[in-house]
């Protein structure tokens, strides 16, 4: 697919909660194709301790209103200065990159979209779309806390949506891999964004499973183009980059101890 | 307009821009964001004579204005490079040289061997000091016998000119300088990184695999200029300037150095199209102070 | 509270962090914005035999997070020193530690024996790697004789610890590591600034006087690391890191790296106080993380 | 005199010309006394390509609003990302740093104080002073154009002024130097601030009648301490700190070839 290095407006900053920041990016010429579980790289200035781009993930992309949807954890300097956006602010993006979740792959497949903390934010654009291709998503989302469940309405707009908290504060206590619905539901496959543990969790359950399961990753890189060669993933065809070769990859080809 | 087209060692280039090795694929992965044809020239990653799968994850650590890394020349190999790059890249409207990197004289040579058999490769860069590798690499790099091992070993099987790349992780940079011309070298690029280190204080650990690594970016250009301007003094042959250019006036102060190409490298990862803009920026650089050429500037330093 | 008091080389420090040599004056510059007593110990400026002017203006460049400069030793002699200095200083509720240079093994011998008879200087730095003086300074400390010969001729003169202060600009730093050891030093300051230049290209000149000059700031910091952790395997007298440091997180990385103390330098321009905010975030650190002494990081990087 | 590390706040931010910021500060507690002609070190938030602090000399000084004053040129990114500082924000000052203008010598004395461009800054308050303390001050003011003139109203509020410009848009034709008042007026003593050539220059004109000059110096500095020794001057007691020693020198401890 065609990338672009684009100056974005920025129109419309929010705060989910406290330590996320959903930023609304529009454009003046029509946005680019961009496929779920895809990403962009921003550049993020006025951090004098930011120097490499900030690859974040495709939160949402609304067509009709030519809005592209970045939902962003604000843990380092950088994340935090893009948290300082105003709208009318211009962001630099360099997108889209990488590969993608898997498109439906046959009529009314039931998909079970596993997301942790901020690693929900792809599958809400997965989501739609797989619904509108005429599959049946199910989202679990899990967090740490009730308030760490973001975009729970948008979620629940668009297929059923199963939650676990760490303290029990929302839906089931304790771990996604716990919930209820996996011991109760059957799926054709599963798509998983999250925290390394949280996957390599689920990873395991779909393969006790048989269940086909592909993991979004999100390794440390610097180009988002495969060039710099930093992000790579062992698999079994070798160390690839996770920019270019991922960041989705089937478990099946990835080298975890699972 | 001025002219600012630049002949590195026989070799003709539209402009003095050239993409460092390692830092912009084999060009290719950058065309839908800049015209590849508006670049001096490319030089496509660390090619060795058989594959390597580099180092382990994590590879990369952010430091103050630049960044270190550990990939260890992963590469697929010479003949993977001849065989499956090479048809792409050949008629690109651009010199494209490769750098060759390896863990003995001989596996240079015979790298170099199959590259030389290349037409529209005209040079190759000889990697004699990358700091991410256990053999090889930069250990051959900062004595003067192994950088002429590498590069005499490399004169006898490759007939274009040879660019040997330069560590500055030496004590006196002048002294390798002077040994892989009187070697054989048509030109050198300098420098390659500064080997650097980054800790991670919550797992107590080094955060690259290897705990060490190639540090890159605006921080080290101070050290690179100083390399460029003792090395433009020590020998005759053309000095290739890189280390932390990211704008016209970087590459400027490269060129006033005694640089006669510069080369930009980490840079890339921040803006894929910034090769271009530096390129135009000399352009204009040089029409707004009314030189002709860039010839002008070129090792045109006073002190 | 953690304890976070330090023993280098025999010389007990309130706590690990020091004021590097050139960046605090003589301290009682700063007296107005930080309480001195809160400092583990201050590191005067640079002080040789004979007064010195120093190089001419312009001495200092602005670079990608930090800065060079080429003062070149700048100071009254160690005369002055003595007689007008040190009765100012003596009294300080911290550690007052002395730089000394020189441009011959006799000059260094005669100037640390003359701040041997000051009781309240409990060591001196011998500062082997200036990069900013034409004789001397680097020129001794990046080799193995030239560094051992300026250690050895202190050595007599000098019955206190001594410290020597390692050049980063060379090809194996572990090397000159274990010949000061060996020639007598009690303990190792590392990394002395790395040698750059910077170019104004309008005037077609380079900005320092001295065209190069030193490079500091977190731009090092990297660098910096990569040679504690060469240096602290190399030898077994104490390393003091230093290069870049401007916060409790970058000292905390030099500790795990096998630093007993730190030094803080160019950031004392960004933030006077940044000497005593640094010991408390160690302190503060060591809490949160359980720790009952900075004893518990020093050199545990694991690997 | 005591040195301070405050965090000002920004009361208010004017631009008397595009090229130049007005920014006014002020703080909770009483600021500290301050002498014409000293200076502050700034830092500077937010500029990735500014490492150190920036000089900036005092402007002016509202005891009676607790203001201190900083009018800058805006000529590169550390200055510019001054220029985009807003009412509220905080900047964090170390200062008073330098020695300053001397007092007023004996009542009634006639001191002429040349300003080039943004030079002008420190004349102000110590016009006032000046006059203050029973002296006659006179302004000769010059620039490039009539909009480089800066503050024009508010040293006209203080004493006679006389300019030149460059272009001729204002005042005489030509440089300070070349002003009639050199050759009309008698005056007991000079001080001067501006670009290098125009003080040298100043300083010519001194020495041939006579009269004592004291002229503000601009090196490249760090630390603005006297640590660094990188701002150093060439005097006749060898090279000595212009943030300690000066910025104020007297032209006959300079080694100028005037």
């Amino acid at each position: 697919m065609q990338k672009f290095l684009r100056d974005l407006t920025v129109s419309e900053v929010s705060f989910p909660h406290k330590r996320y920041v959903l930023i609304k990016l529009t454009d003046t010429q029509p946005l680019p194709p961009m496929l779920p579980g895809q990403f962009v790289e921003v550049k993020v200035e006025g951090s004098p301790s930011t120097f490499l781009r900030r690859p974040i993930s495709i939160n949402y992309v609304d067509t009709a209103a030519n809005q592209l949807w970045l939902l962003i954890a604000m843990v380092g300097a950088g994340t935090r200065t893009l948290g300082t956006l105003k709208a009318g602010d211009h962001l630099n993006l360099l997108f889209p990159l990488g590969n993608g979740f898997s498109p439906m792959q046959q009529q009314g497949e039931t998909v079970l979209l596993v997301g942790g903390g901020v690693g929900v934010a792809p599958l809400l654009q997965y989501g739609k779309v797989l619904k509108q291709q005429g599959a049946q998503p199910i989202f679990l989302l899990g967090s740490r806390t009730a308030e760490d469940l973001l975009q729970l309405d948008l979620f629940q707009a668009i297929a059923p949506v199963y939650t676990t908290t760490e303290d029990g504060s929302a839906g089931e206590k304790g771990f996604v891999t716990q919930h209820s619905i996996l011991s109760t539901m059957h799926f054709d496959r599963i798509s998983c964004c999250g925290p390394k543990p949280m996957m390599v969790s689920v990873a395991r359950y779909a393969k006790q499973t048989n269940t086909p399961c592909e993991v979004s990753l999100e390794n440390m890189m610097a180009c988002g183009l495969g060039a710099c060669l930093c992000c790579v993933e062992k698999t079994v065809k070798g160390n690839v980059c996770v920019c270019t070769e991922g960041p989705v990859f089937n478990i099946n080809d990835l080298t975890w101890e699972i | 307009m001025a002219d600012i087209h630049v002949n590195l060692a026989g070799i003709s280039l539209k402009n003095p821009v050239m993409t460092a090795s390692g830092t912009f694929g084999y060009g290719t992965e950058f065309a839908d964001l800049v015209n590849l044809s508006d670049i001096g020239a490319i030089i496509v990653k660390g090619t060795t004579l058989h594959p390597r799968q580099g180092n382990d994850y994590p590879r990369m650590a952010e430091t103050a204005s630049g960044m270190l890394n550990c990939v260890g020349l992963q590469n697929k190999g010479v003949d993977y490079f001849c065989t499956h790059i090479y048809p792409q890249i050949k008629d690109l409207d651009t010199r494209v040289l490769v750098n060759v990197s390896g863990s003995a004289p001989e596996d240079y040579a015979e790298c170099a061997a199959r590259i030389n058999a290349l037409d529209a490769i005209p040079a190759i860069e000889l990697n004699i000091s990358c700091p991410n590798v256990k053999q090889g690499g930069m250990a051959f790099g900062v004595t003067v016998e192994g950088a002429q091992s590498v590069v005499k070993a490399v004169r006898k099987t490759y007939h274009k000119p040879i660019i040997v790349k330069l560590s500055p992780n030496v004590t006196n940079i002048a002294d390798i300088a002077r040994a892989v011309e009187a070697a054989g070298a048509d030109a050198v690029s300098c420098i390659n990184t500064l080997m650097g280190m980054a800790i991670d204080i919550e797992r107590r650990r080094p955060v690259l695999s290897i705990a060490t690594g190639g540090l890159s970016g605006p921080c080290i250009k101070p050290v690179a200029l100083r390399c460029v301007w003792q090395v433009a003094q020590a020998v005759s042959i053309p000095v290739v300037g890189l280390g932390g250019i990211s704008t016209a006036t970087d590459a400027i102060e490269f060129l006033l150095t005694g640089a006669t190409a510069i080369q930009i490298g980490t840079a890339n990862f921040l803006d894929p199209a910034v090769s271009v803009k530096v390129a135009q920026g000399i352009s204009h650089w040089l029409d707004q102070h009314g030189c002709r050429s860039v010839q002008e500037i070129i090792g045109q330093l006073e002190s």
